[in-house]
Order: structure tokens, then sequence, then C-alpha cells
């Protein structure tokens, strides 16, 4: 089988933060509710990490799985293992109400690298950062598309729909212009 | 004349020149200069003409409440009119010219208004102007509309970029003067996350011109020090040149800062727009001096006597050699001593007040200047410059006592605190009858989310005008270590909102309370005379205040003069409302980054690329774009759109159809939460199958429609339209949040997981087969049914649906596999003939089938009876969304207009809108109508045109002639038939 | 009452202008009136003055909370047009532009009606057919208006930018009889002319209580005392929930912000007014040379005449994807007003629960424009006890029966 | 500018990323109710010029619909709850009259 490809073939931009496109990433949106004791079971078996808290994101290597709202957790692992993943999770979850589906097409993935890193979200979204805790996974709007993002590594990783993935470039590009360093 | 000073200058860098140009005239300043101090350096007092009289014009003041100064600066992208002299930071290169003057700044024929000044009173053009009727729009409105205005035009497109910020903190500090910069150090200092913006380019406000002595050390080296001591702080973030513009509910402010206005083309964003989001905010903005009103106050060369002290000791520019000061308080001395300390003669100090004391009086009086007590000036004279003043008693009717020589007046009314960002979100004042000014109440805050005070005022924006007082407030409202300045006494003030107090009409014609749009001490009265005497009716009905400095300068004397009008107290009188912003915003600002490229978020699908790299013409759909056609060669879009039918028709034709929506529903009560959104059953579609499904809101009208499958015992996959996807999914979740929150279902919008193709035609199956990995065959895979599997090597999941009539297959696959699908389709399909077609010929293939389309048969307001699909509404079922909306009596009228075919007598194609006429007029004399088309084309298949649309009765009138009207008197002949024009029986799609 | 002229202006001009007389009185509330209009704004003072005038009633008072014309007369965007779609918005509002066009002359007060044109852009192709469709109802309707081409729409506003590049200018319906007025001499010219009549404007009272008897009303309590009155006409925009709670009803209406701004005034560089509803916005340029700017309402209750400024924000963006040059304007001032919006976003022009007690309200956007027609049929309304043809198909009954009066269904179509 | 806190996931959210949703607490009339019931339900509407229970959904966010009590005229906001709610929480009620005593309650 042929490999997908991601939205902008993995475009970059060197402003005073790096910009990458990344991907694909393998996404799994599943929903179901933390009390359903059959969900952190199915987590486990399909990322190895535990039931993140509300706004956490558990990160295990190339695996994680993040707090999306009171019933959505986002699964996030290498792209060709969502089959598997997606075995382990309707195994785990057997009768228990809930909803999995593979996402990982319909979303496009940047890193903002870079010690100002902060600086180029802050142009664009309405989010106190310094507020932003480690491993907390903020779910809001970058300038006129819906975005979530969290810190890792030396900067943030930034999802968002991928039909609107060239308009999040440039809005990452423009916020990342030499010269416009917010301090 | 104005010039430059050999010594001093505190802001100027005396070893950078500046050259720029006004009017074309080279001219030099230095860095550090503000535009209209570089003006004032070269002797160019006269710097534009007013709004209404085209009067001269010159610098009165020194900062953002200027109301005349203001210059075209730039060019081409980069050209700005209305740029206030007083704010712009002068550079290298600087390009200026006057404003609203024709022919020439020094001589402009719109001065004529002046001499008739006398005809045109406030309002004036409310009296007449109104015969013949035709007149105002075509004689009178011309002459007014070339009249006014100020700048130019701008030409060119934009050059600079834009962009927003956000920002978050306890304390937001408008204002770098002392009170702001220490209220900064206490709050910084108690660990709060301050920001502390100042619209100037250097921190101190005023304090260092005033000669002010903090803690024991000039005012300039406190400020220098408390500015190094915040900025070791890391919770305190410092913005110069960063105007708070207004303050909005739930401590949201909007700041203003021109990153690169002074440094033009250095790539930097010009301005930056923050939205801030503070705790609480603090204005510490100062006050602004108050002109008096005295004849010929108006004339080049009277200024406001803080702006002389400015220019003098800021830039070592001497507005006059001889200066005039005119004064009701002891603040002016100050300006006064600064002139003499300077070098400059002050012929007089023209004092208001009868009984002068006072430490800077007395200061003064030391320095040998002559004080005058009791006295006003009675006029100045002078056209585009002042050339002296002649001088009464305040107390008389303007006899003159004698004349004085000059070529400056510095004139002084008092002070009024800057009060704007109190007042944007509701914050009150009060009247402070010592001081003659309105200042912030501090018992009436505006509120924040929680219903506590949001704004707090500080130092001379709270009333508290000396240095000493300002500090002590900072002491008072925030804690902190106290500071303090040393005293100086000064005596009251003695409010003076005429000058002389007894002066005549005609003194008070030439009396100007706004420079800017001329309006005169006379004007008010006139509008309180004529029954204009709420203070926003004296405002809209004489332009007080309404100019581009919004009556900074004005208001308060306006307000007192409509007062003693009314023959009441100020308070009572008023103020107009505070609007933000501040001082004007540039709309490039406003739009922050949105421009170009990313202006809005544009939708692509996987392949976008593709069909853009093929020719196709894009069309808006939402925020997506689409293929409307392919044109090949020299086609036009129509020759396209007629090919891609015609060989859909005959071969086979591809559609991108990723753009529709798609939803996941899944869960134990799925079927029963589907069978309550959709007019028909969705809970008995069997699995692999089909089914196509309406959508209504509660009004019972059509909504959205889409193709629904079963995926399994408990999950379906419902498709949308192209708008839909979003909308519908809301819509869903908020039945499941908000009504039916114990069903247990769940949703998740997939739409772009998939691209999804449509290959439609007789050779479609063909195309399928060659790719290969599965069966698509009639057999294995009937209409109405679909099946995962692969195509290609790609995985897919094959759709028998059809919206063209065609037997045709839709073909989803994960995005990031769509545009290689699409490609090997293309390369497959070669052999028998496949092309793409675009949303046009999409559009023409379902109405040849009669197949209604959202948006086109469907406004809003019609509901699937009126569609005749009344076969996809359950008869069945107890309830379903718009059931009940449905039953009311005008939308279960027979009278409804209901959907049928129509085909004009002639063959032509019916008019695009029209509508059916019927006989007779409406009591309101409107030609009564029956129907309307909906969807109308050329069919290529059929030659000839066919059109859908709406009738009364629908197709109980087949075989009926009715007329549409055109745009013309003459109508078209239509005669009602069966919309499905071709292929009747569906033998093709279920092929 | 002295008329105005430009006679009269240089008669007064000789005397330092202290001869004028006053626009209207501040006078003190009757025990009684025939009707009572509460509510001093342009439809209010319309339907005043057209009692007056159509109908011989002058026993008339017009109480006022506020200033008059302080509400969303004195804060619109002044637009004018009748380009609507359905019959009975269309037969409203050209019966005002109608009158605009003579109002004027008829008030002696120039109202500075200007017949400027207006433009709605389609940049869509759904847009397009939304106008075309306009454009036939209006050819019924007996409202000229035509369908014009981008050729033509760029020679009529030389500044926009036809050719996007988001959203190309596909063609526009024109109507070249629309235009601006100056809103406050709407309200100034009628109020003058009320007075002139006998009628007494009663301002800075406020109405706290509807008295009546019987299922009839009786008269309003104001902070000025009980005042009487055989019809009660109520006009308040925003605060008509407000008094349908005193009347003992509830309307189909919600109060949100609408906001607007005004840039520094230029010298005159667009002689129409433009509205582009694919981005929301709307411009004209007024006599003054300011740049006046509309846009979207905000999406919750509000009463403060304060909006929520991402939507100016937003407007901007549009407007200056469409209009290039105005990035390098600024703007001078944003506000905000209360307007009252019903289900269908069209009027209610209405008798009421309670006996002689009619409404005339949800104006939504689009309260300007209708002023003189809107009074026009208020008054007819109030004066015979049931409506004539212009208001009949306004009534607040209608969406119980789902008639709408429903104008977004062409395109989304602003004010 | 509103900031909404919003219940389900604790964010304090600007007013940009929530979609607003008129009243709330409203019945649903189905088929079989008054026409007087159906227009209640579909167009009569509170609208006070004061406390005011409305809908908002956290749309770039959670996604999740919620209540809140706030004032329209002068923009304070006393809480905000999940929209699984059958009427305001009483503490939430309470609060509300201890800050507005002249306030009639949500009925």
């Amino acid at each position: 089988m042929r490999d997908p490809v991601s939205p902008l073939g993995n475009a970059s931009f060197d402003g005073f933060c790096k910009i990458r496109e990344i991907g694909p990433l393998g996404m799994i949106s599943l929903r179901a509710k933390p009390d359903v004791k059959e969900l952190a079971k199915a987590v486990k078996a399909a990322v190895g990490t535990k039931l993140p808290a509300q706004r956490r994101i558990e990160i295990a290597g190339d695996k994680a799985c993040g707090w999306m709202s009171p019933d959505e957790y986002i699964l996030i692992l290498p792209y060709g293992e969502t089959d598997a993943a997606m075995a382990a999770i309707a195994k785990a979850m057997g009768a228990a109400h809930h909803l999995a589906a593979v996402v990982s097409d319909a979303r496009a993935v940047f890193r903002v690298e870079g010690d100002k890193a902060n600086q180029v979200l802050a142009k664009l979204c309405p989010v106190d950062l310094d507020a932003l805790a480690e491993g907390e996974l903020r779910r809001t709007r970058a300038a006129q598309v819906a975005a979530a993002f969290w810190k890792e590594g030396d900067g943030f990783t930034v999802v968002c729909f991928r039909s609107v993935a060239s308009y999040m470039m440039g809005l990452l590009s423009h916020s990342a212009e030499k010269g416009s360093e917010l301090a | 004349m104005s010039t430059r000073l050999q010594k001093g200058g505190r802001l100027i860098d005396r070893s950078r020149a500046a050259t720029f140009t006004f009017n074309g005239k080279q001219l030099t300043g230095f860095a550090g200069d503000t535009l209209a101090a570089g003006l004032l350096a070269n002797d160019q007092m006269l710097v534009g003409r007013s709004f209404k009289y085209h009067r001269p014009r010159g610098i009165v003041a020194s900062g953002a409440e200027e109301p005349n100064a203001l210059v075209n600066m730039g060019e081409g992208g980069r050209f700005e009119p209305n740029q206030r002299t007083t704010t712009t930071e002068l550079f290298d290169g600087l390009t200026a010219t006057s404003q609203n003057h024709w022919p020439s700044l020094e001589f402009d024929v719109g001065v004529v208004n002046n001499y008739a000044a006398r005809f045109l009173p406030a309002g004036f053009y409310y009296k007449t102007f109104m015969f013949p009727r035709f007149a105002w729009k075509h004689v009178f409105e011309p002459v007014v509309r070339q009249s006014a205005g100020l700048g130019k035009v701008p030409q060119g497109p934009e050059v600079d970029r834009y962009e927003y910020a956000y920002a978050f903190c306890d304390l937001l500090i408008a204002g770098g003067g002392i009170a702001g910069l220490q209220a900064a150090l206490v709050a910084g200092g108690a660990g709060k996350r301050v920001i502390l913006v100042e619209q100037t380019p250097h921190w101190g406000g005023r304090a260092p011109v005033d000669g002010d002595v903090i803690d024991g050390i000039s005012a300039d080296e406190w400020v220098k020090k408390t500015v190094q001591a915040l900025e070791k702080m890391s919770n305190v973030t410092m913005r110069l040149r960063c105007m708070a513009a207004g303050v909005y509910d739930h401590g949201y402010v909007l700041a203003d800062e021109k990153v690169a206005d002074h440094t033009p083309g250095d790539g930097r964003p010009r301005h930056r727009l923050w939205r801030i989001r503070a705790g609480k905010i603090i204005a510490a903005t100062g006050a602004i001096e108050r002109p008096l009103s005295f004849a010929g106050n108006d004339i080049p060369g009277v200024m406001l006597a803080s702006a002389v002290r400015d220019y003098v000791v800021n830039y070592a520019v001497s507005p006059g050699d001889r200066t005039v000061i005119v004064t009701n308080n002891d603040d002016a001395y100050r300006t006064a001593i600064a002139l003499k300390e300077a070098g400059l003669e002050v012929p007089v100090i023209v004092d208001a007040r009868t009984n002068v004391t006072g430490d800077l009086p007395a200061k003064a009086r030391a320095m040998g200047i002559r004080v005058e007590a009791g006295r006003a000036v009675v006029k100045v004279k002078g056209a585009k410059r002042v050339t002296g003043v002649a001088i009464g008693l305040q107390a008389g009717e303007g006899a003159v006592l004698e004349e004085i020589a000059c070529d400056a007046v510095a004139m002084s009314g008092g002070w009024s605190p800057v009060v704007h960002l109190w007042s944007h979100c509701g914050g009150k004042l009060t009247w402070d009858d010592a001081q003659a000014h309105f200042r912030p109440d501090a018992t009436r805050p505006p509120t924040n989310q929680d219903g506590a005070a949001m704004v707090a005022t500080l130092g001379s924006a709270n009333g508290q005008l000396s240095a000493a007082a300002a500090l002590a407030d900072v002491a008072a409202q925030l804690g902190g270590k106290a500071v303090t300045a040393d005293t100086v006494h000064e005596a009251a003030l003695e409010p003076v909102w005429i000058m002389p107090q007894g002066a005549g009409h005609k003194l008070k014609m030439k009396m100007f309370l706004d420079y800017q749009n001329d309006v005169k001490v006379s004007d008010v009265q006139l509008a309180a005379r004529e029954g204009y005497t709420s203070v926003e009716h004296t405002k809209r009905y004489t332009t007080l205040g309404m100019a581009t400095d919004q009556g900074k300068l004005s208001n308060i004397n306006g307000l007192a003069v409509l007062a003693g009008a009314l023959n009441d107290k100020i308070p009572n009188v008023g103020t107009t409302t505070f609007r933000p912003p501040y001082t004007p915003v540039p709309l490039g600002a406003l739009a922050g980054e949105s421009r170009g490229d990313i202006f809005q978020p544009l939708r692509k699908s996987p392949m976008h690329g593709w069909h853009e790299a093929h020719g196709a013409y894009m069309e808006p759909v939402g925020l997506w774009r689409r293929a409307y056609c392919y044109a090949r060669g020299s086609e036009t879009h129509e020759q396209a759109v007629q090919r891609e039918i015609l060989n859909a028709r005959a071969n086979v034709g591809m559609l991108d159809a990723s753009t529709l929506g798609k939803i996941i529903v899944k869960g134990p009560d799925a079927g029963r939460f589907l069978d309550m959104l959709y007019t028909n059953v969705m809970s008995n579609l069997g699995i692999g199958k089909c089914r196509y499904g309406l959508m209504c809101n509660e009004q019972g009208f059509l909504s959205d429609d889409g193709v629904v499958i079963r995926l399994s015992d408990d999950s379906w996959l419902c498709h949308t339209t192209t708008g839909g996807a979003d909308r519908i999914h809301a819509w869903m979740e908020d039945w499941l949040q908000c009504e039916w929150w114990d069903w247990k279902v769940y949703t998740a919008n997939v739409t772009e997981e998939y691209a999804q193709i449509a290959v439609a035609g007789p050779n479609a199956r063909m195309v399928l087969e060659k790719l290969g990995g599965m069966d698509v065959s009639k057999e294995t895979l009937p209409f109405m049914s679909f099946a995962d599997g692969t195509l290609g090597g790609l995985p897919v999941r094959v759709h028998r649906i059809s919206f063209s009539g065609e037997l045709s297959y839709e073909i989803a696959t994960p995005a990031g596999h769509g545009l290689a699908l699409w490609e090997a389709l293309i390369e497959a399909g070669a052999e028998f003939g496949v092309m793409p077609y675009g949303t046009e010929a999409m559009h023409i293939m379902r109405a040849e089938k009669g197949f209604i389309m959202i948006g086109d048969e469907t406004d809003g307001t019609v509901i699937p009876q009126d569609l005749n699909l009344g076969w996809a509404i359950s008869k069945k079922k107890a309830d379903y969304l718009g059931k009940r909306g449905q039953e009311r009596t005008h939308l279960a009228s027979p009278d409804r207009w209901k959907l049928a075919g129509f085909e004009a007598l002639d063959g032509s194609v019916i008019p695009d809108g029209s509508y059916i006429i019927a006989d007779g007029f409406n009591g309101n004399g409107q030609r009564n109508t029956q129907g309307r088309v909906t969807s109308t084309y050329y069919s290529p298949t059929l030659k000839k045109g066919i059109a859908m649309g709406l009738v009364k009765g629908g197709m109980d009138r087949l075989g009926d002639v009715v007329e549409f009207n055109t745009l013309t008197t003459a109508t078209v002949k239509a005669r009602v038939v069966d919309p499905v024009f071709y292929d009747k029986d569906g033998e093709k799609g279920n092929a | 009452m002295k008329r105005y002229s430009v006679f009269a202006i240089a008669r007064e001009a000789m005397n330092y202008h202290l001869g004028w007389e006053k626009a209207w009185g501040n006078p003190e509330p009757k025990k009684d009136y025939d009707v009572i209009i509460v509510g001093a704004g342009g439809h209010g003072l319309a339907t005043a003055y057209y009692l007056g005038k159509n109908h011989g009633i002058k026993n008339v008072a017009i109480i006022e909370k506020g200033w008059l014309g302080g509400g969303n007369t004195g804060r619109n965007t002044t637009i004018i047009r009748s380009n609507y779609l359905q019959d009975p918005s269309a037969a409203i509002y050209d019966k005002a532009l109608k009158l605009y066009e003579g109002l004027s002359q008829d008030l002696n007060y120039n109202v500075m009606f200007s017949p400027r044109g207006l433009l709605m852009l389609a940049q869509t192709h759904h847009e397009v057919r939304g106008y075309l469709r306009t454009v036939h109802a209006n050819m019924l309707q007996g409202v000229t208006t035509e369908y014009i081409s981008p050729a033509r729409v760029k020679e009529l506003v030389p500044i926009i930018n036809i050719d996007g590049p988001r959203y190309p200018v596909l063609g526009a319906l024109y109507q070249p009889r629309g235009g601006t007025g100056r809103h406050d001499a709407v309200a100034w010219g009628y109020a003058r002319a009320c007075a002139a009549m006998g009628m007494d404007i009663i301002q800075q009272t406020e109405v706290t209580a509807v008295r009546s008897e019987a299922g009839v009303v009786k008269g309003v309590e104001t902070s000025k005392g009980f005042i009487g009155c055989k019809k009660l006409g109520v006009v308040v925009a925003g605060h008509s929930g407000q008094l349908a709670e005193m009347g003992g009803f509830r309307l189909p209406i919600e109060a949100v912000a609408l906001q607007a701004l005004v840039s520094e005034p230029i010298k005159p560089c667009m002689d129409v007014v433009v509205m582009a509803n694919t981005v929301h916005g709307y411009m004209s340029q007024s006599d003054k040379g300011e740049m006046v700017i509309g846009g979207g309402t905000d999406g919750f209750n509000n009463f403060t005449q304060r909006g929520s400024f991402h939507h100016v924000e937003e407007t901007l963006r549009a407007l200056i994807e469409t209009f290039p040059m105005i990035s390098r304007l600024k703007m001078l001032r944003q506000w905000g007003g209360i307007v009252d919006m019903t289900g269908d976003r069209s009027p209610i022009i209405s008798k009421t629960p309670l006996g002689n007690c009619f409404f005339n309200c949800g104006w939504g956007t689009g309260g300007f424009k209708a002023i003189p027609g809107s009074g026009w049929a208020m008054a007819e309304l109030m004066a015979k006890g049931e409506p004539g043809p212009l208001a009949e198909e306004f009534s607040m009954w209608r969406f119980k029966e789902g008639k709408f009066i429903d104008e977004s269904v062409a395109a989304g179509v602003a004010h | 500018m509103l900031i909404l806190e919003c219940p389900y996931c604790g964010v304090k959210a600007d007013e940009t990323e929530l979609s607003p949703g008129y009243e709330a607490h409203l019945k649903r009339y189905g088929p079989g109710s008054s026409p007087e019931e159906f227009e209640a339900y579909m167009f009569a509407r509170k609208n006070p010029k004061g406390v005011h229970f409305e809908r908002w959904r956290h749309a770039y966010g959670c996604g999740k619909w919620f209540l809140a009590a706030r004032c329209t005229a002068t923009l304070e906001v006393f809480g905000t709850y999940p929209a699984q709610s059958g009427e305001p929480p009483a503490e939430l009620q309470a609060k509300i009259k201890a800050k507005r005593p002249n306030w009639e309650g949500y009925k």
C-alpha cells in the first residue's frame, strides 16, 4: 500500500522560530465517559498511557492520549498502528458504550520550535500561555480556525484540521517572521 | 517666528539630523523630534486648514489632543492621511503635505467660507438647500463633500503588515508618567503580573518637563531609575509607543503598538494590536490642558501653554520670540518661566484672576515678567500668524485697554483628566468645582464579570494634578513605599469659559471651541437657543467634539458654554459618551494579520492542488474552494460545463466530493436519535445499505439532506451537504447535550478524514474494475449499498449512490490517499473517456434528474412537503424535529407553492430568479405572484432549457402554461412539467 | 413656526442668529392625551407626525426616557434602501424611501437624503442567484433595482477591489434610488414638525408602568406621574420587551448589540453605499468624509450599547479585503446600539393583547431606512385600530402561524 | 468581550472561543402541543434587562454546551453550569438573589 501524504508535504519555515509540518501521525478519536471502567484499559492497550485528567495529555514515547472533553480523548500513535489500536480498543471496551474513529488523515500537525515559540502562539490564540501547565492540552482558536496544542520538547505541537493546513502554515509563518519578536 | 534654540532639548539628539519634506520643501530636524517639533523648528506654524471655514490652522498642542496639525504622510502604499504631527516621530526621509486646501496652504479658495461664516452658523445646512428637490444630491451635497473631508484618499495597496498579540495580566497600567511608573513599581514589587503601556516613545510624562523633584532627585533621574528597576522585574512588561485604545467588558483592553511607524520599511510589522485581558486596569493617562475661549484663539501661534513648554524643554523649539501667556491658573506660569529661562521674551502674563498669589507667579514676577491680573485677551490680532493681542478686563465686555505685539500666545484654561478608559465601559464622573473639571467618581466605577470595579484612575487622570498629589494617590490606592515630590504651592484656578466674560456676539463668533470643526461659542449658544439642549443634541447639531480629536480640547469648554446658555450647572448638563478608541487606530492594525493568503482560512480538499494545476475555475463554497469546471484551451466556462456533462452521460466523469460532511453516529440509542433528526426512518436501514434523508429545523423548514449509511448494528454514517458538515454536527450535539442527554449516542465528525470521489457515467464500473481490488458488480454492490475494500491498492469505501442519475460510485479513502486515488482513477479511466467535472456540471445533472439541491430549491422557508418529498417523511413517527412546526396553519396550507418542472414554450432558459406572475395586484400595489423558479439551466443532454420551481398547486398544474417575469416588460411562457427530465425510470443509476 | 430657508438664514445672520425659534419646546405633560407615543426616536416621532398630518390626531404626547433621537436613530449607519425580497418588506421600505425623497420639503428641515445609489455585492454564485431573485421580485413590486456587472460596479466604486483575491465581485444588486440620510436630522425634523402641530415631546421622562382596565389601556405611569390616554403606541426598539411586560404580554424579541464605526474624514472617494454580505460588512462615505462602517450583530442579549470588539475586527478585515486602500485610514470612533430582533428578523407593527395598545418594534438592524414608512403604517394602525395594507403582514401573531417574512432567504442580507 | 468559564473543561474561555445560543431552560414542545405552547417555545423570549439564563457552546474548545447566568445590563456573570440541568443550581440562584435582591427568580 502506498504511503499517505501529509497535507503540506512536511513544509517548513525559518523565522525567529522554526515551523515544521510533521506527520502524518496516527490519531484516533475515542469517545466514552471516564467512569466507564473499560476506558482506562482501552487507552492503555491502544497507546500505553494512563487516562489523562481534565485538559491533560499523557505522553509515552511516540504515543500519547489527550483529554479533549469530558467524554472525548485523542489517541496519538504512529500512522501505521491505528488498525491494531482500534482492534485493541474494541476488545477492551467490549459492549461498553463508546465510539472510536480513526482521524489521522483529518488533521494537520505542526511543530513550533525555539525559545520564543510561545510568542508565535501568543499572536494567534486567546490563551494565557504563562498559565499553561506542563502536560496541558489546550483546545482553542488560532486566528480563525480551531486548534489544539501542548508544550513538548523545545516548543509546541499544534494540531488543526487538514483542510486548513496551509492557512495554519501561513499564520504560523507570519507570526514567526524575523523582527516581529514580542520581546 | 518659531525656531530651534541653540541649547537644550531633552528628547532630541542633535548628532542625528533628520531630513524631511513638507509640501515639497526640504527641512531638517533631529532624531527625537516629533514632526510638529520639526515643523516649528523650521518656522512652519501654519500647517493646515479647518474643516468648515478653511481658516488657517497652526499647531496648538504637543500630544494626542492636537486638533489642527494633521498632515498627509508618506507615499504610495505607505500614504496615510490625517497623521497627527504632534505624535508622529520624525525620521529621515519623512514626507508630509498639508490638508484641506486648494490650490495651496497659503492661498486656499475654500476660505470664502470664512468670509461667509456669518451665514454658515451651526446647523445652517438643516435649514436650507431644500429646493429644488434634486438639488441637495446634485448641487449642494457635492460642494459640501468636496469642501469637507480632510486628508487625501490613499491610493496604493497596503505594503505593510500587521499582527495581533494576546496578553494576560493582573494589572494593566495605561500611561507611563510618574503615577503609572510608580504604580507598576508597587504592583510589580507585590508580585503582580503587570503590563505598563505608554503611548509616546518616552517614559515619564510631564513631570520632567515641569521640573518636578521626586525623592530629592530630578524627575528625569527618578524616571530613569524607576524604569531600570522595572526592567529588572520579570513579572512586569513595559511597552512604549503602545496606546491603550479602548477598555471593553470583562477587562479586555485593546492597545495599538506603533512598532515601525518611525522606521518604515524595516520589515517589522507596522502596528501590533494587543488584545489584553487584565484583572484590573489602571488609567494613569494624565490630563489635558484646556484652551481659553477668546476671540481669535484659533490663529496660528496661539498654543496651549503646556505645549509651548514642551516644545521649549523637550525639543529646544521656540514657538515665538515674544509669547504672551494668558491663563486662569498658576500652572501656565511654568511656561513663562521656561520661556524666560530659554532666553525668550514674555511681554506679559494675562491672568483672568483678580488675585494672583502662589509660588509660581511669585517666581515669574521675580524674574521680571509683567503680570496683569483680572485681565483678558479681548482678541488676538493676525491672520495666518499671531501679530499681537488686545487686552482688556476679564470682567468687562471687551473694551481694549492695551495692545501688545507678540508672535505667540500660550493659553491655559486649567486641566481636564483623561477619563476615556474609565468611561468606555460606563465609569461615572463627578464634577470637581475647585479644579473645574470632571474626574472619575471612584464610587461608580465600570464593573467586570464579577461585578467588581474594573478600572481605577491614578494621578492627574484622577484629578491629582501635581506630582506630589499624583504620587500620594498611588500610595493611597496601591500602597507601597511612600515616594514624595517637592510641593509647589499653587493657588486655585478660577473657571473662565468666555473671555472676557461679557463679550458681545461679534467676539463670540470668533471664539473657537472646536478648532478642527470650526465650532464657536456662538454656535453652542445658538444650539441652546433653538432647543438642542441635551448635550448630545448640542454636540450633534454643532459638531462640537466630533472631529478627529474627538473633543479632547473642546468638550469641557463647550459643556460650560452650554451650561451657561441654559443657566444650569455644568454637572447637570453632563458629558457626551466617551467611545473607543482614545486616539484613532489604523484600520489595517485592527485587521491584524488577516489579509492576502491568510485573510480567511481557505479550506482545501486533498485534490485541491490537482484541480488548480488542471485549469479548474474554482468557486468559493463557504470557506472551501471547489472546482466549478475545468476549462480546456479556449473553452468558455459554459462550454466546459456542457462538455463535462455530455461526457459524464456518455462516458464517465469524476467529481471531487470530499467537502461533503461525514458524521458517525453510534450508540444503543443512535437509531432512535436519527429517527428524531431525519424526517424519515433511519433505524431500520439495513447494514451495508444507503438511504437518502432529510433534516428540518424545529420550524419545520428543510435544512439539510444527504445519504445515511448503516455501518454496523449500532453505528451510522450521515452525509451532509458541503455547507452542512459543521452545522449539522453542532446541531446533533446540541440535541444530545441539551435535550436528550440521557440517550446513549456519540457522534464524530469525520468529514476531513476522507477524500471522496464520485465516479459517474456508463463506464464508471469499468474504471473501478480496471483499478481492481474489490467486486463492484451490480450483484455484489447494488444501487444504494456500500462496501469496504481496496481499489488500486488503496483503502476505500465504495458507495453506490448517484446524484447525477448515472451509474455512479462514490469512493471514500483516507485523505492522505485522496490525491493518489484521484490520479489512479484518472489514469485508469483514460481509456474509458474519463474527465473530471465540476460543481456546475453536478448542479445541472442533478437538475436534469429533478433532484433538489439545498440552497437552490430550499431557502430556509421551504418544507419537504413543498418539494414533493412526502415519501421521505415518515407518517408513522410520533415526532421528529420539525414535525410540530410543519403543522402550523401557514405551513399546512394547501395554497403553498410546490415543486414542479418547467419548460419554456420556446425552449429557452427561464431567467434565474424569476417569478411566476399571477393576476392582479395586492393592497400595496404590488403585482401578485404564484411561484418562482428555483433552478434553471440549459440542459446539454436535452438540448433545451429546463427548470425547477415552486408554483401554487405544484404537480396538480401539470400541463398548465404559466408566465415568468423577466427584467424587461416581456415574460416567458412555460409549461408545468414533471421535474424529472432525464431517465425518468432511473434505469441508468440502477445499472 | 417660522419657516427655514436661505432667506431666513440671511435675515437672522444680520442679527447674530439671535432670532431663531426653538425647534421644539420642553413642555410639562398634560393630564391626558388622545394618543401617547412612548419613544421619541425616529419611528415614534414619525408615527406622531403622520397621526397629525394624515389623520388629524394632534392631541398627542411623545414620551422619551432620554433625549429625542438618542437611541438607534442617532447611532445607525444611515443607509436607506428598499431592495427587499419579500412583498411586505419591499412595500413598507419603498413607502419609506418615497417619503424620504420628499421629506426635507415636507418637514421644512433638510434631512440630507442623498440618493447616491446602493450596491449589494454578489461575491459567490449563490449570492448572484439570490440577487437575481431579488431583482425579479423588485420588478413586480415596483421597486426599481438592477443587477449590474462587475465592470459597472468598478465604474461606480473605483476604490473597490473587483478581482478578489478571495471573493471576486461577480456582480451586484444596484438600487440607484437608495442612499443615505442625516440620521439626527430625521428625528429633529419630525420633532420640530410635531411640535409645530402642538404635540408635546416630553423628554427625560421614563414610563414605569402601563395602566389598563378590563383589558384596555388607560394611560401610563411615568417618572412625572400618571398620564392618561385613549390610545397608546409603543415604539421603543430595544426596550420593547420591558414595555410589553408592563402591558402583560411577551414579544418574540431579543435585544442584541449592533456596532458601527467611522473612520477619520478624507476627501470624497466613494459616492455610493456598498454592502458586502459574503464578508459581512457595509460602508458608505458621509458628507463629512468619514467612512461609515457597519457589520454583524453580537450573538447574545445585551442592553449596554457596547458590543464585542471582535465583530468590528471581522468587519474591517472584510472591508479591507474589498477596499484595500482603507487599510491606511484610521478608526475614529466606534459605538453600539441595542437592536430588537424578532424570530424572522422582520418588524412588528401590530395590535396587542391589550386593547388600544399598539406596538411598533423588531426593526432589528434595519430601522432607520424604514422610519417614514413605519410611522405612516403605525399611524394608520393607531388611527383606525386596524392595520392597513402596509402593516397587515407585520402582526405579532404571524409566528404562531408560521407566516414568516424572512429576508435572509435570498442571500444573507444585512442592513 | 465576555469571559465565561466552561464548567466542563475549566477554561476561562474568551468570547471568541464560544458560540452563543440564546435563552436556556426552554421546554421543547413537539407534536400535540397547542399553537400557544409551540409559539412560546420557539419565539417568546424573556429578554430581560437583568439576570438572563443562556446557552453557550465552548465551540473552540471541548465542544460542550453549557449554561450561564449573566446580567444583560452590566454583563456581570453569576455563574456557569452544565447544560444537563433542569434548572439553575440552587446555590447559583441564592448567589444571584443576594446580588440582585429584586430578582424575581429564573422562571
